[in-house]
């Protein structure tokens, strides 16, 4: 198999997965025997893409052209192939993981869920390996559009008017600002492929390029930018494991992969360097950083707190990004993965509490780390590699980017950044704390223990990854290097 | 046409406003149709009026005839009337229908029974 | 209008000289000034004026609603299949001139055989929309 | 035979329709119908192949030459138009079986199928002919049937709704027999082209403008511009499912069509936009009428209202693309003509599943569509994402055009309003597919629609998809069509 033929696979398995889920709707253990294999097979391919790429195989496919010079094309980079494997490899632990949390809650319509999701994974899988930013686009429609069933899953009215928000600003911005955008860029530029270097440079006028760069900052508002960061906590009414692996990984992290793609790839970091007031990203970024921690501080439901501080940890990403420094760009493609470990463990340990006990609340967890030990264990690494304590995933990216904004004398970045991890650790070491030490205060609704197998184990392995993130994070960062060509 | 001046065109204007009027003002559906009728018919007028030559004959081939009047604008018409008349039936049948399933052609009555006709 | 005496002798004695106009006109069409259009309707008239002086039953006794239906599909009918025709023959959609060996011929061929149906045609209509008004006052 | 493929076309509904009155039951009108709409989709499609191989097609009716006698003329322009109406046609009549029974009622079938060739005659007639006054000839046969196809809906508000149509639509004919009338006398001509050559020289002529203003005002009143649009929401509202299908995909789109030939054919760029304000007219009309009918359309209770007024918001799209004057613009409006035929038809015959089953189509009808009848509900929200206007749907490719129009010319405001407008159309859309998907069913014990009336729906709908993604047809086309069409479009 070639990689090119595995490229096209990457985007056939999921959807294939999806028609063979719905036909064995009827037998779950098939089903879920379906999403499994799928995810595996999945992951599989996208190794075999990865190592097409560094065997420098020439990749790339190209579908059918829906605009002269704008084909629905496919190829890979460094930075795509880091978020395909990153969507792939969780969505593996993912559905283990989903499989206890769907039958420990008895949710119905079990199978549009793992449907959607497998669809979903597509959507993901699209938005990693387009050639062009509009086959990103659709791509990232196709995420919003099949996620919406997930968060709406439960059907009530509060999961509606989650729903509601969440589809009415992701649809909004993306139409509205989004696409503007990119034709703009296409009536500029004349084409919209991803080229190192960028495609914009000579083709605006300086003003225009401002604009069109704040366009694309809150039209991709799966990267959830304050003001348009809303939809993220609204889409906190899904069940648990969408909530970990799409709006902790696959969703958010295709909004800021688009942005990065952008940044690199569309403008260009040198032009983009000579943008006028292409600093006030940097400043949207930083503030929504530490607004979002603020707003985290008051959250009294675990979920939507692990919400506001993916939106944080996401303008990490952007800050970074738009910092413009090698280094820091480097820092932003490997918070993707960092924050992506973690996240995802904070998620499984928020679902685990509320299988086994039925809690969602912070003030409920007091004294709980007895009796979820591996839990919230988990929690605690997950929550450190948030705060960007060492040994785990979120010191190496917030090394980078610190290196990053030295590297530009940018003294507000830094100041961004301790600030944040003052207030990360203000609203995650409680949690810790009361967990292990405060005793139980109430006597809990029934008693409980470690939340199912499949989810505990699923919840270990994304814990280890992000402790194993910090020892062996050498192959990911060689590869992302690549992006700014070559370590600075 | 010099020999009409422009009254002709004066008298369709004139009728083609009545019409109009008629077609806007009356509530009453068949009266409507009727003003419709002569909007239309002030427009075949003008078209026969395009057609007229001073001094020429009909269009059919004649010793001692030089000067025809043209025929094809009364062809046209010919045509236009044979819509209109197709225009009315279906209006008429229309108005017979609307009679008989809502009891009344007025135009104020039929908004009072639904107000969003 | 049964009752109005001088109508019904009037009518009785002119209906059969409007129906003769109406084929004068008619047959006339591709000399002078006439034609289907014209003729259908005056063919359609004496029809009007013996409903309206006999009755309606009478009327349909002559004419049946079904005929006429009938007469005025093969009018249309007629008309597209002489188009048909010379186009068979080898010329564009209603080219007379391929009609017959002689273009002249052929015209008048051609002329005279669409302005019948779009005689049969009128006509009929004419008759069956005067029918279909006057039998629906009737029956409310 | 392929060199009267042009009149095939027309001649195929002008035999059927009479051969339809006369016979009888529900089933073979029908069945001659829907073989005859077969049979014209292909000769318009052959004609489309024609045209892309040898240009201008034309054919002179009777042998006669071009000022005496008609001529048909088929460019890139119409043979596109007539590939749309003959392919509804083609995807309706077989849904109408079914449909057209079940809501008009078997002893009416034959009338309704003589209706409908001879709106499909007139239609197509409007689209393959050269001569200006045969355009008015063939507008009244379409419309003539119109009125008796809405008329014959169930709901007696169908009547009124059509004698309006009725008053409207006469007045727009009888504007634009007076303006072709002025031309006349101006010209002497009434062939499309040899209008185009002549007028030029006498452009400035107060008659000639009066001509203009009278038959873009009459074309405007048939397409449903705003303000004009009064008759149209009734009228697609009670007429008879099938009819509203038809109706909405093609009817307004070849009044579209015969404004944009006289706008770029006849008068010319230059007069249309130069000397005369048509930009400045129209543009803020069709902002004005999109945005106002989408933000009416969110409020409508019945559905099938909904889309008419979302029908008259996107004739506001179209008219903008064909009101910027340049081939960009046009290019968007015709490919909005051509693909938002294939939505409308796709959503008002979801409307009519709809309705079959639950008897009726307001949003009440519409609740928990997604576990009674998930296959209707699904094509529902893929025509609708197409109305949005959603990558790989028609819909997008057309809005992008449309905003690639509008950015060439740097109207930023037109921008906004179009992307305002798509963002109307997602609350409307929305709104529907949140009821479909989590409103508890009316009735639960209801069932899929037959399949008679799924597969015409979903093929449309799979259109809409397939030239969503592969656009080279319809892009190609309209582009080539549009640059005929600036270039004055007259190939001697």
């Amino acid at each position: 198999m070639t990689a090119n033929t595995a490229l096209l696979l990457t985007l056939v398995v999921p959807l294939l997965g999806a028609v063979l889920i719905a036909l064995a709707g009827r037998w779950p253990n098939l089903r879920e025997t379906v999403t499994m294999v799928t995810a595996l097979t999945l992951f599989g391919l996208v190794i075999r893409v990865l190592m097409g790429l560094n065997a420098g195989e020439e990749i790339g496919v190209e579908l059918v052209t829906l605009f002269s010079g704008v084909p629905i094309a496919f190829n890979t980079e460094p930075l795509s192939i880091l978020f395909a494997m990153i969507a792939s490899g969780l969505w593996i632990v993912t559905s283990i993981y989903a499989i206890g949390y769907m039958r420990g809650t008895n949710e119905k319509q079990q199978t549009r869920f793992y449907v959607c999701f497998a669809i979903a994974l597509f959507g993901a899988m699209g938005v990693a390996f387009s050639a062009n930013l509009l086959t990103l686009f659709i791509f990232y429609e196709v995420l919003t559009i099949s996620t919406y069933p997930l968060v709406t899953h439960k059907g009530d009215d509060k999961a509606k008017a989650g729903g509601r928000t969440y589809l009415g600003i992701l649809m909004t911005t993306s139409i509205v600002f989004l696409l503007p955008a990119i034709i703009w860029t296409y009536a500029a530029a004349g084409t919209l492929d991803f080229v190192p270097g960028g495609i914009l440079e000579g083709h605006l006028a300086a003003g225009s390029a401002t604009l069109l760069l704040m366009l694309f900052l809150f039209g991709v508002a799966k990267a959830a930018v304050m003001p348009v960061h809303r939809w993220l906590p609204a889409a906190m009414v899904a069940p648990t494991p969408v909530s970990a692996l799409l709006h902790a990984v696959a969703v958010v992290k295709a909004g800021v992969f688009t942005l990065i793609k952008v940044v690199i790839y569309i403008f260009g970091t040198d032009y983009l360097a000579e943008v006028p007031y292409e600093q006030f990203a940097v400043y949207i970024a930083g503030f929504t950083v530490v607004a979002a921690s603020c707003i985290a501080l008051r959250q009294t439901n675990i979920k939507r707190l692990l919400a506001y501080s993916t939106i944080g940890q996401l303008s990490y990403i952007i800050m970074a990004t738009m910092a413009l420094a090698p280094f820091s760009e480097i820092g932003a493609a490997i918070h993707i993965a960092a924050h992506a470990f973690g996240k995802i463990t904070l998620f499984f340990t928020a679902g685990a509490i509320y299988v086994a006990s039925k809690k969602t609340e912070i003030t409920q967890l007091n004294g709980i780390g007895w009796r979820m030990p591996y839990t919230m264990t988990a929690f605690a690494i997950g929550a450190l590699s948030m705060i960007g304590v060492p040994p785990t995933a979120g010191f190496v990216s917030k090394w980078f980017i610190i290196a990053g904004a030295f590297q530009l004398d940018n003294y507000f970045v830094l100041v961004v950044l301790i600030l944040s991890t003052a207030l990360n650790a203000a609203y995650f070491l409680p949690i810790i704390f009361n967990a292990f030490f405060k005793p139980e205060d109430v006597t809990p609704v029934k008693d409980h223990a470690e939340a199912p197998t499949n989810m505990v184990i699923a919840l270990s392995v994304t814990a280890t990854l992000t402790l194993l993130f910090f020892f062996f994070n050498g192959p990911v960062l060689d590869l992302e290097t690549q992006i700014v060509g070559g370590m600075p | 046409m010099s020999g009409l001046g422009v009254w002709n065109y004066v008298i369709i204007i004139f009728l083609m406003m009545i019409g109009l009027y008629m077609v806007m003002s009356s509530s009453n559906l068949v009266k409507k149709l009727i003003g419709l009728n002569v909007f239309q018919t002030s427009v075949f007028f003008l078209y026969i009026s395009f057609g007229y030559i001073e001094g020429a004959t009909g269009p059919v081939m004649q010793e001692g005839a030089s000067l025809y009047s043209n025929p094809l604008p009364h062809v046209l018409i010919l045509t236009a009337i044979v819509v209109g008349v197709a225009t009315t039936a279906v209006g008429l049948a229309l108005s017979v229908r609307i009679k008989e399933s809502f009891g009344t052609i007025e135009e104020d009555e039929l908004h009072t029974m639904d107000s969003s006709l | 209008m049964s009752d109005h005496l001088i109508l019904r002798i009037v009518g009785k004695f002119l209906i059969p000289y409007i129906l003769l106009f109406g084929l004068y006109v008619q047959f006339h069409g591709d000399f002078g000034p006439g034609g289907g259009f014209q003729a259908g309707v005056i063919f359609a008239s004496a029809f009007v004026i013996h409903t309206l002086l006999f009755g309606l039953e009478s009327a349909e006794r002559i004419a049946p609603q079904w005929i006429l239906k009938i007469v005025a599909a093969s009018g249309v009918l007629i008309y597209a299949l002489v188009g048909v025709a010379a186009m068979l023959m080898g010329g564009n959609y209603l080219d007379y001139d391929f009609l017959a060996a002689d273009p002249i011929a052929g015209q008048h061929i051609g002329i005279i055989l669409v302005e019948f149906g779009v005689g049969l045609t009128v006509a009929s209509v004419m008759m069956l929309l005067f029918f279909t008004f006057a039998g629906r006052g009737e029956a409310s | 035979m392929l060199a009267h493929l042009p009149v095939l076309v027309i001649l195929a509904p002008l035999l059927g329709a009479p051969v339809a009155s006369l016979l009888r039951g529900p089933n073979w009108p029908w069945l001659l119908a829907t073989l005859l709409s077969w049979f014209a989709l292909l000769c318009s499609v052959l004609l489309l192949i024609q045209v892309n191989a040898q240009g201008t097609f034309i054919y002179t009716m009777g042998g006669w030459e071009a000022p005496w006698g008609i001529e048909y003329r088929i460019d890139f322009a119409n043979a596109l138009l007539l590939v749309l109406i003959t392919g509804l046609a083609s995807v309706v009549l077989p849904y109408a079986r079914l449909s057209v029974e079940h809501e008009i009622g078997a002893d009416r079938c034959p009338l309704f199928y003589t209706a409908l060739l001879l709106l499909i005659l007139g239609l197509c007639g409007i689209t393959v002919t050269g001569d200006a006054f045969n355009v008015f000839v063939f507008l009244e046969v379409s419309s003539l049937a119109t009125y008796t196809l809405i008329a014959m809906g169930r709901d007696r508000r169908a009547l009124t709704a059509s004698f309006s149509y009725l008053i409207m639509g006469t007045i727009g004919a009888t504007f634009y027999l007076i303006g072709v009338g002025f031309l006349y006398v101006m010209t002497g001509t009434l062939n499309m082209a040899d209008l185009a050559e002549r007028l030029p020289a006498i452009s400035d002529s107060s008659t000639v403008r009066t001509a203009f203003a009278f038959i873009v005002t009459g074309i405007c009143l048939k397409l449903a511009l705003f303000p004009l649009h009064l008759w149209l929401p009734n009228a697609y509202t009670y007429s008879p499912s099938a009819v509203t299908a038809f109706l909405g995909a093609t009817a307004t789109k070849v009044a579209v069509y015969v404004l944009i030939r006289f706008v770029f054919t006849i008068f010319g760029v230059e007069f249309s936009f130069g000397a005369e304000p048509l930009a400045e007219i129209l543009v803020p009309l069709a902002i004005i009428g999109l945005l106002s009918a989408s933000t009416v359309s969110i409020m409508q209770p019945n559905i099938k209202r909904m889309l008419a007024y979302s029908s008259v918001a996107q004739i506001g799209y179209i008219v903008l693309g064909l009101a910027m004057g340049t081939a960009m613009g046009l290019t968007a409006s015709l490919l909005h003509v051509f693909n938002h035929g294939l939505m409308k038809g796709a959503l008002f015959m979801v409307m009519g599943a709809v309705a079959y089953r639950m008897g009726g189509t307001s949003i009440d009808d519409m609740r928990g569509l997604a576990k009674t009848m998930p296959l209707t509900f699904w094509a529902f929200v893929l025509g609708g994402l197409s109305l949005i206007g959603v990558p790989l749907t028609v819909g997008f490719v057309s809005k992008w055009h449309l905003i690639l129009a509008a950015l060439e010319l740097g109207w930023w405001p037109v921008v906004v309003a179009i992307l305002a407008g798509s963002m109307l159309a997602v609350v409307y859309v929305g709104r529907v597919v949140e009821a479909g998907f989590f409103g508890e069913p009316k009735d639960a014990t209801k069932r899929e629609a037959p399949w008679g009336l799924l597969v015409p729906l979903w093929v449309l709908v799979i259109a809409n998809i397939w030239f969503g993604i592969d656009t080279r047809l319809t892009v190609d086309i309209a582009e080539a069509a549009a640059a005929q069409l600036m270039a004055g479009g007259v190939v001697r």
